[in-house]
Formats: C-alpha cells, structure tokens, sequence
C-alpha cells in the first residue's frame, strides 16, 4: 500500500516539478525545479526495481547535464529573468497545443487493451547483472555505435565552442 | 477528236503558262497572239467536238485522266464529261472567250500589265472549260472556285486602287459565301449516293421519288452555290461592284460565261430538282425576284457598266426563273444568247469607254452616234436582242421562259413581264444617253473621241451578227421552227422532261408573245419619250431626287444594309472575341492559375515565419490532428 | 535499320554542329537535313503500300517494367516522316539570310527537334513515345527563348509549362492503360490498344481526356490554344515553321496513332464534345484573325482554325476523314511554312509586320506577290491545291458526323478568304508607301523555297493521289479495327 | 557492416590526422576509403547477413549504402572547398563521415534501437555542421533551429518507440512484425506508437506539415552542408522510413496510410508552390527538396513491389542533379556574393559549362526527359497508381508543373537574361569534371534506368 | 511486491504522457532556449520513465537498456546544443529565440 502512496506522491512531485521548471521565470530555478523533477523520477525507477538505473539517471543528469546547464546559464550570465514579454496570444495556444497533445494523448492511451507480458515477473531485471547481460550482448552493437555518436557530439562541441583562428 | 477534249482546258493552260512565266520578255503581239491563238485552238477544238457529237449517236462521252482523290469508297476521278450541253458551253466559253481576247488585244494595249491580263483571262479560260467539262461535281467545284479566282485576279486587276480591290476582295468571299453551300452540297452528294460523278448520281437520284427532302436540301445546296456565283438574290452585290475590272473582263467573266455557271450547274444537276419541287419553287421565285430587283435598280444608274451590271444580274435571275419553271432548254438558250448580247453590249461599251478615255458616267456621254458608228450600230443590235425586239435572239430566248414561266405560275410571268419591260426602258436609256442627243463631256474628251481599233471592231460585229442570228437555233415550234437546241439538249434533260410536261396551246404562245412584244413596245417608247423627245438628263451627283428614285438610285442601300448587319457586327464579334473572350476569359484562366500560383505562394510563404515557437507550435497541433483521426 | 537511321541521324549531325564554327553550321545543318531527306525518300522506295509497319525495329529497353524500343514505319507514320524531313531542310534554308547568333547551336537544336519529331512519328511503344513527346519540347522551347523576339521568356515558358501540363496528364493515362495491359504490363502498342479496348466506355472516356487534353493542348485546340499565338509570334521564324509545320501534327498525329485505337468508345462517348470544340475552334480562330494587325499573328490564328478542321475530321472516325486529316497535315505543314516565311522576307525588308503598315509590294515585287499568293491559295484551299484536297475530305468525314457541326466549320472556308484576302490586300496591293517602296526583291534561296513550296501546294493539289496512296492501307485498316471496336 | 567500420576508422583516421599532422592526406584517403567501402560494400551482394539481429546487409541495404557511399563521394568533391579550411579541417572530415556511418546504420537497421542511434548518429553532426560557418548568424540560427527541432521530433520517435515496445515487448523489427501478425488483439498503443514514429520520420524527411525547420535550415546551413543534407541525409531517412514502414509496419496501412496521403499532397503543393517565388535559390532548392520528399512519400504510401526500387531510383537522380545544382549554386554565389536567382543572368554565355550541367540538373529535377528526373517520377507515378492513388498522382501532376515553373526561372535567368555583374568565375577543374560526370550520369539514367531499377 | 503489480500500467502511461505533455508545454510556452532545452530534457525523461515502466512491466531488460541510449543521446545532443547556444551567444548576445528568425519565407 505504501507503495501506491509512494507512487502517487512521487507522480505528484515529477508533475509539480516539471510544470516548476516550465514556468519559473528565472533559468536557474528551472534548473534546480529539473533536478527535483529528475530526482522523482529517479524515485519512480526504485520503485519500478530499476535501482542501477536510478542510481545513473541521478549522476548522468542530475550530475553531469544539469551542471552543464548551470554551467552555461553562469557562463552567458543568464541568471536573470531577462526573457521578453510574451504576448496573450502566444501563452494561450502554446497552452492550447500542449494540452490538446496531452487530451489526445491520453484519449488515445485509455483504450488500452490489456498488455499482457510475456515473460514471468522478474524483479531482478533491473540489476546490473542482467542489464550488463543484455547491454553486451545483444545490445553490443548499438552500443559500439554509440560511441561513434559521443565522439562526434565531442567533437562537434568543440568545434562549435571553440574561438576560431582568423 | 472526242478523244483531243483533254487539249481544250490544256490549251489556255499552256498559254497561261507560257505567259504567266515570260510575259515580261515577251512582246505585246506575241503575247496577244499566243493568248488569243490558244483560245482559238480551244475553239476550234470545241467545234469539231460539238460536230462530231451532233452527228453522233452516242451523245456522251466521258474520259478519265486519272484519279485525282480517293479515301475509302470516295474517288474522285479527275475526268471530262462531253455531252451536248458541256459541248454547247464549250462552244459560248471558247467562242466568245476567243472574241473577247481580241477585242483585249485593241483595248488593254496601253496597259502595262498587258502580258499578265492575258495570262489571267487565259486561265480563267481553264477554268471555266473545267468546270463545265468536269464530269463530276468536285471537277465542277474546281472550276467553279477557280473561276472566282480569276474574277477575283481581273476585278482587282489595277491593284493600285485600293476600291477595286475591295470590289475584287468582295466578289470572292461573296462568291465563296455560296461555294461553302456548294461544297456541302457536293459532301452530302457523296454521302447520299455514295458517289459525286454525273453518272452515277442521276442513274441513283431517277429512282428516288419526287420530294424526297434529302434531295430538296442537295438541290437547295447547290442553289446556294449558284446563288453565289450567278449574283442571285441575296448574294448578288459583288457584280455590280466586278466592274471595277478591265471591260473586256466584265463581258467574259462577268456577263458570258461566270456567271452562267450557276445555270449550268442546276441545268446540269435537273434531275435533282425535277424531283424536288420546293427546289423548284425556290430557284424561280429567287430567279424571279432578282430579275425584277436588279431590274429596277439599272433604272437609274449612271454608269454604263454598271446598268449592264444590272442587267446582267436581271437577266441570270431570267434564267433562274427559266429553271425554277423547268425550263432548263430555255435557260441554256438564254445562257447563250445573253453571252451573246450581253458580250456585244459589254464590249460596246468598253469600246464607249475606251473612245471617251476611261468615262464611264452617261451623263457625260450622249451624241456619240457619230463619233464611233461602228460601236453604236453593234449596240443598237445589242439592245435589241436583249430588250426581245422580235427577230433578235434576245426574243426567242425570252419568249420560251416566260412561255414555261406562265404555264407554271401567272405570278411568275408578271414578274417575268415586268422586268422585260424595266428592261426594255433602262436599255433604251442607256442607249439614248449614249448615242443621241448631244455630246455631254469636255471639250478634251470630245476631241479624242475614237473609233476603236480594228481588233476590238472585229469582235463586235462579230457577236453583234450571233447576237441577231443566234436565237436561230431554239425558234419555238409554233413559230414554224425546229428547235434545234431543245432536239439537242435533249439527252440531257430527257429525265426531266418526262416528269415536267410542259404544254401550252398555241394561241396563249401567240398571245404571250403579243403582249411581251407590246409591252416591250410601250417602254421602248416611253424610254424614247423621256430621253430623246424631251431630253430628260439623270440628275448630277447631290442632286436632291425624288424618295423613290433615291431608294433605287442607292441601290435601296443593300450594300451599306450588309455592312451593318454582316460586316460590322463580325467586325465586332470578332474584336470582342480577341479582346475579351480570348485574351480576357480563356488567356486570363491559364494567366490566372499562373497569378493564382503566385498568389499563393506568396501567401503560404508567409507561414514559413522563421519562428521557432510557430513551427512547434504547427507541429504539435500537426500531431494532434494525426493522433486525433486516430480515435475517431 | 532505316527507321534507326531516321531518327538517330539527326542527333548525330546535331552533336556534330556543336562542334563546328558558328559560320559552317549552316552549311553542314542544310547538308545534314536534305541528308535526311534522301533517306526519308529511299525508306519510301523500300516502303510497301500495306498496311503493314515496316523497317521495324524491336529491342528491349527497360525490360523490367516492359518497355522497349520498338519503332517502325506505317504508311500514317510514312507520310509524317516524309513531312518531316522535307520541311527541315526547307525550314533551315530559309534561315541562310538570317544570321543568328550561336548559329551551331540553333541548328543543332533544330536537328535535336527533327529527331525527336521523327521519333514521335515512328514510336511503337507508348513510353517511347511519350520520351520523343517531351524530348522534342525542349529544344524547342529554346529555340523560342534565346533567338525569340521581344518578351520571349515569359511567353515561351507559357508554351513550355503549357503544353507539358498536357504531356502529364498523357503520361497519367498511359500509365494507367499500362496498368491495365494483360500479364506483364507493357508499353508496347498492341499491349495498350488491347488494354484501352478491355475497358468499359467509361474507364475509357479518362483516358480518352487524359490523352485528348494532351493533343489538343499540342494543336492546338479551342480552349487550349492561347499559348500559341504569342509563341508563333515571337519565336524565330524558323521555330514558328518548325512549331507550327511539324511540331502541331504531333497532336494530330497522336490522335491518330494512339487515341483513336486505345479508347475507341471513349472517343465515340465525346466525340460530341471534343469535335464540337474543334469546330467551335475554327469559327472562333478565323474570326479573331480578322482584326488581327500582326501578320503573324494572323497566320497563328489562321492556324488555329485548320488544325481544328484536322481534329474534327479525325474524330469523326471515317476514312474520308482520317485521310483528309492525313492531306492535310502536309499541306498545311508546307502552306503555314510558305506563309511564315513570307512574313520573314517582309519582316526582314520593312522592320514590321503590321498589316496597317504595309501595302503596294505588289508594285514593287510582282514575283514575290506571285509566290504569296500561290501560297495563300494553299491556305485558303482553292482547289488544284494542296490545301483543297484536305479540307474537302475533312469536311466530308465530318458531315458524316454532323452536318450542322459541318456548315459551321465550314464557314471558315469563307472566313479563311476574308482574312487571308484582306491582309493580302494591306500588303500587297495598293499604292506603295514609305517603308515598301525600297522593297528588295528576293534572293536566290528565298525564291527557291518558295518555288519549291509553290511547286509542292500546286503539285498535291493537282496530283495528291501518291500521298493517299501510301496512307491509305493502314488508314483503312486503323478505321475499320476502330470500328470492330465500336461495334463490340 | 564493413562499410560501416571503415567509413568510422576513416572518421577516427580524420581526427588523428590532426595530431599527427598528415592533413593534407586525408582527402585523398577519405576518396579512396570511399571507393574502398563500396567495393567492400558490394561484394556483401545477395549475401543477407545479420548482425547482432541490429542490422542487416541485405540488397536493400546495399543498395542504398552504396548509393549514399556513391553521393558522399560526389558530394566530396564537391565540397572541396569545405574542407581547406585549415582550423576545423579534420573535424569536418571526422564529422562528415560520422554522419554517414549515422546513414549507412539508417539504411540496414532491424532493430528500433539501432534506428534511433542511426538517426541520432547523422543529426548530431549535421546539426554542428549546419552551424559549421560559426561566424554567420544565419548558420547559427539554422544549427539551433535544427538541433531545437530535431530534438523535439526525436522526443516523439521515442515516444513512439517506447509505445511500440509497450506493446509488443521488443525493439526488434522482426519480432514486432510476427507479434502484429499473431496476436489479433494488439493494444492500442501500438497504433499509437506507429503514428508518433510516423511523425518522427515524417520530421527527418521534411515532409509537411513537419517542413518548417528544412527551408530555414537549407538556407543557413554553408551550402556544401544543405547539399549533405539535401541528398544524403534525405536518403538516409527516406530508406529508414520506407524499410520501417514498408516492412513492420506494412500490414497496418489503415493506420498510416490515410495520414501519409495528407501528407504527401500537402508536401508537393507546399513545397513546390512556395519555392515558386523564392528570389533566393538555395531557398528555393530548400522547398524543392521538400517538394522532392512528397514524390518520394508516394511511393512509400504505395507500398508495393515498385516502393523500393523508386524510391532508389528517385534518391540517387534526384540526389545526383542535386549535388550538381548546389555545386554550380555554390560557385555562382560564392563569385556574385548572392545566390538569387538574378545571380545566374547570362551564365550561359559566361560559363556555357555551369549552364548546360545546371539546366540537365534542372531538368532532371524537374522531371522532364530523357533525364533521370523523369524516369523516377514516371516510376513514382507508376508505382502510385498501381496503388490506386490516382488522386495523389494529379496532385503530384499539378505540383510538378509548378515545379517546372521555378526551375525554369534559373534556366530563364541562366539563357536569357542580361548578365550585369561580370564577376569571373573560377571553377576548379575537379568541379568541371564532376559535373560533366554528373550531367553524363543524368542522361544515362535517363536513358537506361534498368540498371538501377532492376536491383530491388 | 514490486509496484507493477498494485499499479496498473496504464498510470505510468498517464504520468509519463502527462510528463510529456509539460516538456512539450515548455518547447512552446518559453521563448529562452536553455529553457526549452530543458523541457526537451523532460520529454525525454518521460519516455525514460515509460521504457522503465514497461521494462519492468514486462519483465524484459531491453527497455532499460535503450534508457541507456536515450541518456547517451541526450547527453550529446546537451552538449551540442549547449555549443551551439554558445556561439549564438557570441554572435547575437542573447539566448532569445526571438531573435533567431533571420531565415524565414
């Protein structure tokens, strides 16, 4: 039962947060109102018996892409609330076209017919031993080419961050 | 020698040829004499022909040159067709055609463009034999049509003038007004017999029964075309307005021979309307008509040719009526004996014309009696025959259309009375203003009065003696004599014949013949009345006349009638057809899809704003829609 | 193997030019088309009056999707291969005066469109056909844009979006009689005569507009006419020959070849509608030819309204017709070509084309007034030439159709005279004015081609049986296997 | 698979060149690695085999790696220039291939795991190279409108994705194909996750109403990158799109199809009608690219045996007269300093070269014969109707003369007018050879298509 | 007891759609990029939420270890786009989207 509790206050809070981090004025709320959004999440994947993947959710992004974030908010010196008014019209349908998304979304998801897993459950997927399994094994290739990809991202940063030689 | 027809139409081809090509190089008399000589070639030909089939028992020959269009069961053989009536018009196209190129030789011999009149005449010659020896429809029709061409060339013969080329640009759409009705005509010949020669279609048309409509719109068709052709009412103002030609033009093409193409092709073509009665009706009530309108309208013109225009056109619509009535005998009797006289009378006059220097106004002549005997002689014997003095070819002629005209319709005869005696009265004016009196023009003219060369003399005199004798030939039955015309044409219109019987007693033949002569009388002096006794002048130019004379002396304003109610509305159907129709409406939708393209590519350009809250923002509500069909 | 010479000899002289001086180009390009012509006239020594296709030749193309190349020659095909290959070296000798700039490009192009003219004309496959259809577009099209007059750009794009928005609308129908060609499809024409005949008279009637819009766009007929007069007049004077003497058969020859035989019910659904806009084409091009004031203009219209009578007659579907339409198609590719250069040779004298302006060559030049009007006499169809023989069969195919529709179409034959008589007029006759009075007479090759196109219109006029003759088997059997199909 | 290592050893050879210093050599060995793995990649012909149950090199694979090998190859030569500049030199290299190891994953996926690093993989460095010319605004702007569009539309592929997986319990494309043809009662979601992967792609392709980001982008990116773009990235996606579609997905055509068939009309009328009046014309290619993209999407949405081969042979001419175009765009603005349409006035008689190659490319795009052009879109139209999309074949009829409508305006500018800024143009001769060897290519895919046709 | 068995499936749905929902309500509401940056950081960790759902749903590992990948993808596309943001920064002086609409019609 206390599970369920869990669930619906962790829901709330990702919930809160994520509509926190769209409507603080200032970036670097935002910024903080993501990482708690992260957090909840994180607390859901405990939940969901995905402890190894909590645990790197909250380094890489709470850890490693937040802190990008600030770092660069701090570093263009955006920690104010310097975003221009936005006019009625843009507010309302930029309201209009997300929450008709989400109608739909749902609308659509409700339907569900009942997935049926497959496999017995299995608590323990979640954990290193079966995701290493997985990922290096029938997962090798995807992620041999994801390296490619981090390489080009790296590279790409560079290139694109660094002063160039006139 | 039947076999040698080829060479009649090859003749004048040659001598259009040889002329048309080194005219230039060429002097005068050689190219008279090659002219004039390949006509006479022509004749002579024509003669023997004419000969050797009178004494003949086989009475038609046809000769096949060689296949001219072919597609599917239609072929057209390009071939001659000699019988009586073909050798009669060869013999009055070449004849006279010989005459008349003659008579050219005096009259044009001051013109630059002599060598180039003699090439046109000599192909108008070509033609002309085409169209009479064709022995099909179609050879017809290309004759026909190139007979216009050639009016057309000889009307328009002093091009400089921009009014005689339009005389000349009116003669050939008027004449090819009537030619489209020609052409249909020939199509629906084809479609209805399967076949366009003579032969064949008469052989088919005997056993179709009297009144079947097929063949009342054929015969009707084909009138079109000789409506056109032969200046009947309503498409008859081209003629007048031909005299802007050279004389000698006006006498061939435009009183000998053109125009009796239309008389020959119905004459030819009798069958089709013996057995269409509303044909019949139709081609004498327009032949009746015209005779009798442009009758009235020679009354009181004041250019000589333009009276013998008049006259002319009165005359054919004397020989529509002739056909209306069934008497096609009478009708080509009168073919030949107006190309008589009315030749002789046109040729008199060109060599008025040539003795007063280009004066062409009566009003300006008179008295010339004197000055040139042997022209007014020869035109004295021309009004004459034409007026039907008794005796004179004109009378015989005459007096057997309105012999046929009366038994069929007593309408008819009046109207056919009438006009002899308008007739009568505007010849005799012409006449009188002429030749009597005293002489009207400048001193200048008076002093270069004329007679006329040898070689336009020659003619005249000659014509003049047909113009007398030539009515010998058909001298009715009661008058004691033979009818040899009729006994000759007989072949021809034996079909027809046997379904129009035509019977008359003597004594109304007598009587008939009483009163046309009585009539012709009375007007003969009346006419001699005004413009002898009393000296009577027509009005000068802006004189104010009288309603009924202004009405007449316009030409009850037909011309300027046709421009208002045919050339300026398509003058102005056809602007409002290029300025609003094409360029407006049907440009303007393929411009406006264009502008349309244009337009809206400017316009949903716009939504490209280069704002990337937009292109979200479409995205998501993209999305939305797609989600969205899927729960419906 | 002559059909492949036919058609590739061209292009081979056309890559030669490119590579020749400007100034030999001419020479080379009259060498390579009369050439042309000779193999023309040899293939119609070899040719056999049959109905059969002959020289024909077969090979795979892009087998996967059923497309060969298969070519051959009928007489239908023969005949506007001869039109073809006389009228180019006709059309490049008009153009010895004339020097333009790039001349080895123009020729080249001019030679590039003789092939693919010639193509289209001896296709045996409907893909082929339509390559050769939109291959002889493009050169073309630049033939108008770089040597036209004033505004050439726009109204040459006119012409080429035009007349290749019809070209789409033929490729979507073949594409679905292809789609309808039994077992593997195929483009070849028997395939596609089979496969159109397999549909009912609806399915019949989209192709038959899918392929008539087509045509008639290329004609052109009313409503599709308005890109061409602008283009006639301001395309070079050798574009406008080629565009108005051969380039329009294309249609003519499209409804011959292809439409008629693949929807012979949708042909006869429409007929009514389609022969009606071709009549109603005639009537309405001769009237606005009437207040034309460009000569050239007038003549576009005057065109207008003879290829309305072609396509009526065809569409009538009857042999008179059919053959008429074939007559014609030559002679009027050889009198609108006399015509067009007759407007050049004033054109090039006097710096004007307005009919207003003009008057009293006549004076000046008989010989050149002689020639004008044999050829205006071609045009007007006078009989004993050329002209005449067409019509009077076109208008005897259709009054079997329709007479109403007849006397209506034929009212041209008296508007054609109104017109054609009249600008003759304005031009030629009269007194001579300021700008024809220094009127130079003509020069060597201008009186040729004009005694040469003379000599063609008097000759077929007179004697047009040899050019019956070769259509005739093939005509005869393509009407009456059109019309087994309407019976069906 | 050997394509796909070699073409990432040369990105990593690339980006050591820089340390050890041996720039100049890269070029040529970045050629010669390309022919190298297309030889490679054509001796793996008829052979099938699967990697990892992650990718498949079967025909359809080959054939498009070989083609996107073929057009990196003319694309490299291309952008010759792109690649003199000296600071970023082995980036650009390392990137571009990159990219490409990104495409050539893209073309033999079998696995939605694969197909998103794929696409990943190709974005990532487009969306840098997009921005490569980093002291231009605009190209800052067309990266970032790129990279912020992108990632949006990525964020709905995996939505999709994951939906997708909900319901059948895998990433594998095969294992989703046999679980949508066993089970009947598929949850819903499933459609849902079909349709958010159908936008994700639709995205990738520029198709409308998900084309905004292209033109802008088109136009700000340095035109050798719109090139890249313009051809191989959209060929990458087109046989992802089509492999995901025309395979998994094919049985579920009432999900899709009816969306596509919007789509696709709406794609040939926006894009051609509003490239109509585009002065500049890399903006103008831009839209006709995704003018280009709605002939493609008909053959996706015909979904039968025609589908691959036209699409295959629609991507390499369209591909083909692409590059030829962006190259002669590039010389002429790159001479005049603009690249509007009026920039080509009177190239004809300044350059006959640029103009003939440019016209065969134009018409090539346009469609016309006997070019390549042509054949593609009468085996796309084909292909349509055999699906029974007349509709769509009218519309895409109507667009194609609109098409032909601004094509004509450079070939119009190019033959007709005026040319009033006399700026010499230099173009180099490998340029000159490539575009004689592209013009001849046109007209011999124009004239013999079997070739390619006949391979799928 | 793990929660997949008391909660059903489809409340995961909702959260992550509704998740979804706000990042895509941040992309189009805010007009700062580092904001937006985020909220597509949020769109995907909704569909990280989702995979983990399923992943242990289903009792498959598959679906965490796309996780993986999503993370790797993000993490390069921050880091791109971050560069990128900072040249923008240098050429124009502000994180203002607004200002970015030089290339349009």
């Amino acid at each position: 039962m206390i599970i369920t509790y869990m669930f619906y206050l962790l829901s709330f809070l990702a919930i809160m947060f994520g509509l926190m981090v769209v409507l603080s004025k200032n970036p670097v709320h935002s910024v903080l109102y993501l990482v708690l959004t992260f957090f909840a999440i994180a607390g859901h994947y405990v939940l969901l018996n995905a402890q190894f993947l909590a645990a790197v959710h909250i380094i890489v992004y709470a850890g490693a892409i937040m802190v990008l974030f600030l770092y660069i908010i701090m570093m263009l010196n955006l920690n104010k609330e310097a975003e221009p008014h936005k006019s009625l019209w843009i507010k309302a349908s930029a309201a209009v076209a997300a929450g008709s998304l989400l109608v739909v979304l749902v609308a659509s998801i409700k339907g569900t017919v009942a997935i049926t897993p497959s496999n017995e459950f299995n608590p323990n997927i979640g954990l290193i031993e079966n995701l290493g399994q997985t990922l290096f094994k029938d997962y090798l290739l995807p992620f041999e080419v994801s390296s490619v990809l981090l390489l080009a991202a790296m590279v790409g940063a560079v290139m694109l961050a660094k002063k160039s030689i006139k | 020698m039947i076999k040698l027809v080829g060479l009649i139409p090859l003749l004048p081809l040659i001598g259009f040829v040889i002329i048309g090509l080194f005219g230039k190089k060429l002097s005068k008399s050689i190219v008279g004499l090659v002219g004039s000589g390949v006509i006479f070639g022509s004749f002579a030909l024509a003669l023997a022909i004419f000969f050797e089939l009178k004494g003949g028992t086989q009475k038609e020959f046809t000769i096949d040159l060689f296949t001219w269009i072919s597609a599917g069961k239609l072929s057209i053989p390009f071939s001659f067709l000699i019988d009586p009536l073909s050798s009669l018009f060869l013999l009055i196209i070449t004849g006279i055609g010989f005459l008349i190129h003659l008579y050219s030789i005096g009259y044009m011999s001051h013109d630059e463009g002599f060598a180039r009149f003699f090439a046109y005449l000599n192909l108008f010659i070509f033609f002309m034999l085409l169209l009479v020896l064709g022995s099909n429809y179609l050879i017809m029709f290309v004759g026909w049509e190139g007979v216009g061409l050639c009016s057309y060339l000889l009307i328009g013969f002093w091009f400089k003038n921009t009014a005689y080329n339009n005389a000349a640009k009116k003669a050939f759409i008027m004449n090819r007004i009537g030619d489209l009705g020609f052409l249909m005509g020939i199509i629906l010949i084809f479609i209805t017999f399967g076949s366009i020669s003579y032969h064949e279609v008469f052989m088919q048309a005997n056993s179709y029964s009297s009144g079947t409509p097929v063949l009342t719109v054929i015969a009707l068709l084909l009138f079109v075309g000789a409506m056109g052709k032969s200046a009947q009412l309503p498409l008859y103002t081209w003629l007048p307005d031909a005299m802007a030609g050279p004389t000698p033009v006006s006498a061939l093409i435009h009183a000998a021979t053109m125009v009796t193409a239309g008389i020959y092709m119905i004459a030819r073509s009798n069958i089709l309307y013996s057995l269409s009665p509303v044909a019949m009706q139709t081609v004498a009530i327009v032949g009746a008509c015209t005779a009798l309108f442009a009758a009235t309208i020679g009354l009181a013109q004041n250019d000589i040719k333009k009276v013998l225009a008049y006259s002319t056109v009165s005359q054919l619509g004397y020989m529509f009526l002739a056909l209306g009535v069934g008497a096609y005998t009478g009708a080509v009797f009168h073919v030949m004996t107006h190309a008589f006289f009315k030749a002789l009378l046109f040729l008199g006059a060109g060599s008025v014309i040539h003795a007063m220097g280009g004066e062409q106004d009566m009003r300006k002549m008179g008295g010339l009696k004197k000055y040139i005997p042997i022209t007014h002689l020869t035109f004295l014997i021309g009004t004459l025959a034409i007026v039907g003095f008794p005796g004179f070819s004109g009378f015989f002629s005459k007096d057997e259309i309105l012999a046929h005209a009366y038994e069929n319709n007593k309408l008819l005869w009046v109207l056919g009375i009438l006009t002899a005696a308008m007739t009568t009265f505007y010849m005799f004016r012409l006449y009188f203003l002429t030749f009597k009196g005293t002489f009207r023009g400048t001193h200048d003219q008076e002093h270069h009065l004329h007679e006329s060369p040898k070689s336009m003399t020659i003619p005249l005199v000659i014509l003049s003696m047909l113009a007398v004798v030539g009515g010998l030939i058909g001298i009715p039955e009661v008058l004691g004599g033979k009818h040899f015309l009729e006994e000759f044409l007989k072949p021809v219109f034996a079909d027809s014949s046997s379904r129009i019987i035509f019977h008359l007693p003597e004594s109304t033949e007598y009587m008939l013949m009483i009163v046309a002569v009585a009539v012709m009388a009375t007007f003969l002096y009346s006419a001699y009345t005004v413009y002898v006794k009393n000296k009577t002048l027509p009005a000068a130019e802006g004189e104010e006349l009288q309603p009924l004379h202004k009405l007449v002396y316009n030409k009850y304003w037909i011309d300027e009638i046709y421009e208002t109610i045919i050339t300026k509305p398509l003058n102005f159907i056809s602007e409002a057809l290029h300025k609003v129709v094409d360029n407006q409406i049907v440009d303007g939708i393929v411009n406006g899809i264009g502008y349309l393209v244009n337009w809206t590519s400017s316009t949903i350009r716009l939504a490209q704003t280069g704002n990337i809250g937009f292109y979200v923002f479409v995205m998501v509500i993209s999305i939305v829609l797609i989600l969205f069909t899927r729960l419906m | 193997m002559i059909t492949l010479l036919l058609i590739f000899f061209p292009l081979i002289a056309a890559l030669l030019l490119l590579s020749v001086k400007s100034e030999q180009a001419k020479n080379i390009a009259i060498a390579a088309a009369v050439a042309e012509f000779v193999i023309a006239i040899f293939a119609l020594t070899q040719f056999q009056y049959n109905a059969s296709i002959q020289f024909e030749v077969n090979y795979d193309w892009i087998k996967s999707v059923g497309i060969s190349f298969h070519v051959g020659i009928d007489g239908i095909s023969m005949l506007m291969v001869l039109l073809t290959s006389f009228l180019v070296p006709i059309i490049i000798l008009t153009s010895i005066n004339t020097h333009y700039k790039n001349a080895n490009y123009f020729y080249a192009l001019i030679l590039a469109m003789q092939m693919a003219l010639i193509g289209v004309f001896v296709s045996l496959d409907g893909f082929l056909f339509y390559v050769f259809w939109e291959l002889a577009l493009i050169p073309i099209y630049f033939i108008c844009l770089l040597w036209g007059g004033e505004n050439s750009a726009k109204i040459t794009f006119k012409f080429f979006v035009y007349t290749l928005a019809g070209s789409l609308f033929m490729l979507g129908g073949l594409i679905y009689l292809y789609l309808h060609t039994a077992g593997l499809h195929s483009f070849n024409i028997s395939a596609l005569y089979a496969a159109g005949r397999s549909l009912d008279f609806v399915q019949q009637g989209y192709v038959f507009w899918a392929m008539f819009i087509a045509f008639a766009i290329k004609m052109p007929i009313f409503p599709f006419h308005t890109w061409q007069p602008d283009t006639y007049t301001v395309a070079p004077t050798q574009g406008t020959m080629m565009l108005s003497g051969i380039m329009l058969k294309m249609g003519t020859y499209g409804i011959i070849r292809w439409l008629l035989p693949i929807a012979p019910l949708g042909v006869e659904h429409w007929a009514y509608v389609a022969i009606a806009l071709s009549v109603i084409g005639i009537v309405y091009a001769s009237c606005i030819a009437i207040v034309q004031k460009d000569f050239k203009r007038l003549i576009a219209y005057s065109s207008i309204a003879h290829v309305g009578l072609i396509s009526a007659g065809i569409l009538a579907i009857n042999v008179q017709g059919m053959q008429g339409a074939m007559v014609q198609m030559l002679s009027h590719g050889v009198n609108v070509v006399g015509l067009f250069f007759i407007v050049d040779i004033i054109q090039k004298r006097t710096n004007t084309r307005e009919i207003a302006t003009l008057g009293g060559i006549r004076n000046v030049n008989p010989q050149f007034a002689v020639l004008f009007l044999i050829v205006l006499l071609g045009s007007v169809a006078l009989p004993l030439t050329n002209g005449f023989v067409g019509e009077f069969l076109l208008l005897n195919g259709v009054f079997q159709f329709n007479a109403w529709m007849t006397a209506f179409a034929g009212l041209s034959v008296i508007l054609g005279a109104v017109y054609m008589l009249r600008s003759y007029q304005s031009i030629m006759l009269g007194e001579t004015n300021l700008i024809t009075s220094s009127f130079a007479p003509l020069s060597g090759n201008e009186k040729l081609v004009l005694v040469i196109l003379s000599a063609a219109i008097i000759v077929f006029g007179i004697y047009p049986k040899p050019l019956l003759d070769i259509a005739a088997p093939a005509v005869n059997q393509l009407i009456e296997g059109v019309q087994i199909a309407l019976v069906k | 698979m050997k394509a796909l290592i070699l073409l990432s050893s040369l990105g990593v050879i690339a980006l050591l060149a820089e340390i050890f210093s041996f720039k100049k050599l890269i070029y040529p060995i970045v050629l010669l690695g390309l022919v190298l793995a297309f030889i490679l990649n054509m001796f793996d012909w008829d052979t099938n085999q699967l990697y990892f149950k992650m990718m498949q090199t079967d025909n359809y694979a080959i054939a498009f790696t070989s083609l996107i090998i073929v057009i990196s190859f003319l694309w490299f030569i291309m952008a010759e220039g792109f690649f003199k500049e000296e600071s970023n030199q082995s980036d650009h290299f390392a990137l571009v291939l990159f990219a490409l190891v990104g495409a050539v994953i893209m073309v033999s996926y079998t696995n939605m795991a694969m197909l998103f690093l794929g696409i990943e993989i190709l974005s990532i460095p487009m969306y840098i190279l997009a921005g490569s010319n980093k002291s231009d605004v605009l190209s800052n702007e067309a990266a970032f409108k790129y990279l912020i569009m992108g990632a949006f539309a990525t964020g709905f592929l995996l939505f999709g994705i994951t939906l997708i997986y909900g319901a059948t319990g895998s990433f594998d494309l095969t294992e989703i194909a046999t679980v949508v043809s066993t089970n009947t009662a598929i949850s819903s979601i499933f459609y849902v996750g079909v349709l958010l992967m159908l936008i994700g792609m639709s995205f990738k392709v520029s198709a409308a109403p998900f084309h905004f980001w292209a033109p802008d982008v088109y136009q700000g990116a340095p035109t050798v990158i719109t090139a890249f773009m313009a051809t191989i990235v959209k060929t990458a996606a087109f046989a992802a799109f089509l492999k995901l579609f025309h395979t998994t997905f094919s049985s579920l055509g009432e999900t899709w199809m009816h969306i596509v068939w919007v789509m696709a009309a709406l794609t040939l009328l926006v894009g051609n009608i509003t490239a109509a009046i585009q002065t500049s014309t890399k903006r103008m290619l831009a839209y006709s690219s995704v003018a280009h993209a709605g002939y493609m999407l008909l053959a996706l949405l015909a979904n039968n045996s025609f589908s691959n081969s036209a699409i295959l042979f629609y991507a390499t001419a369209y591909s083909i007269a692409s590059i030829a175009t962006f190259c002669i765009v590039s010389i002429v603005a790159n001479a005049k300093g603009s690249d509007v349409v009026d920039s080509f006035n009177g190239l004809a008689k300044s350059n006959p070269l640029l103009a003939f190659v440019m016209t065969i490319a134009l018409l090539s795009l346009a469609g016309i014969p006997p070019t390549a052009g042509f054949f593609a879109k009468y085996y796309i139209f084909t292909s349509a109707f055999t699906a029974g999309n007349a509709g769509l074949v009218l519309i895409a009829i109507i667009a194609s003369l609109v098409g032909v409508y601004y094509y004509f305006r450079i070939i119009i500018a190019m033959f007709f007018k005026e040319n009033t800024n006399n700026q010499p143009l230099e173009v180099t001769i490998n340029h000159k050879l490539l575009l004689i060897v592209i013009a001849v290519a046109i007209i011999l895919l124009g004239l013999f298509p079997e070739s390619i046709i006949s391979l799928l | 007891m793990s929660i997949i068995q008391t909660i059903p499936i489809e409340w995961y749905l909702f959260l992550s759609t509704v998740l979804f929902a706000i990042g895509v309500f941040g992309v189009l509401f805010r007009r700062n990029a580092i904001i937006i940056f985020m909220s597509i950081e949020l769109m995907l960790n909704a569909v990280n939420l989702l995979l983990v759902a399923f992943s242990s749903y289903l009792s498959d590992s598959k679906g965490q270890v796309f996780v993986f990948f999503i993370m790797a993808v993000a993490a390069a596309e921050v880091a791109v786009g971050l560069a990128i943001l900072s040249m923008v920064y240098r050429n124009t002086n502000s994180p203002d989207i607004n200002n970015l609409n030089k290339l349009k019609w």
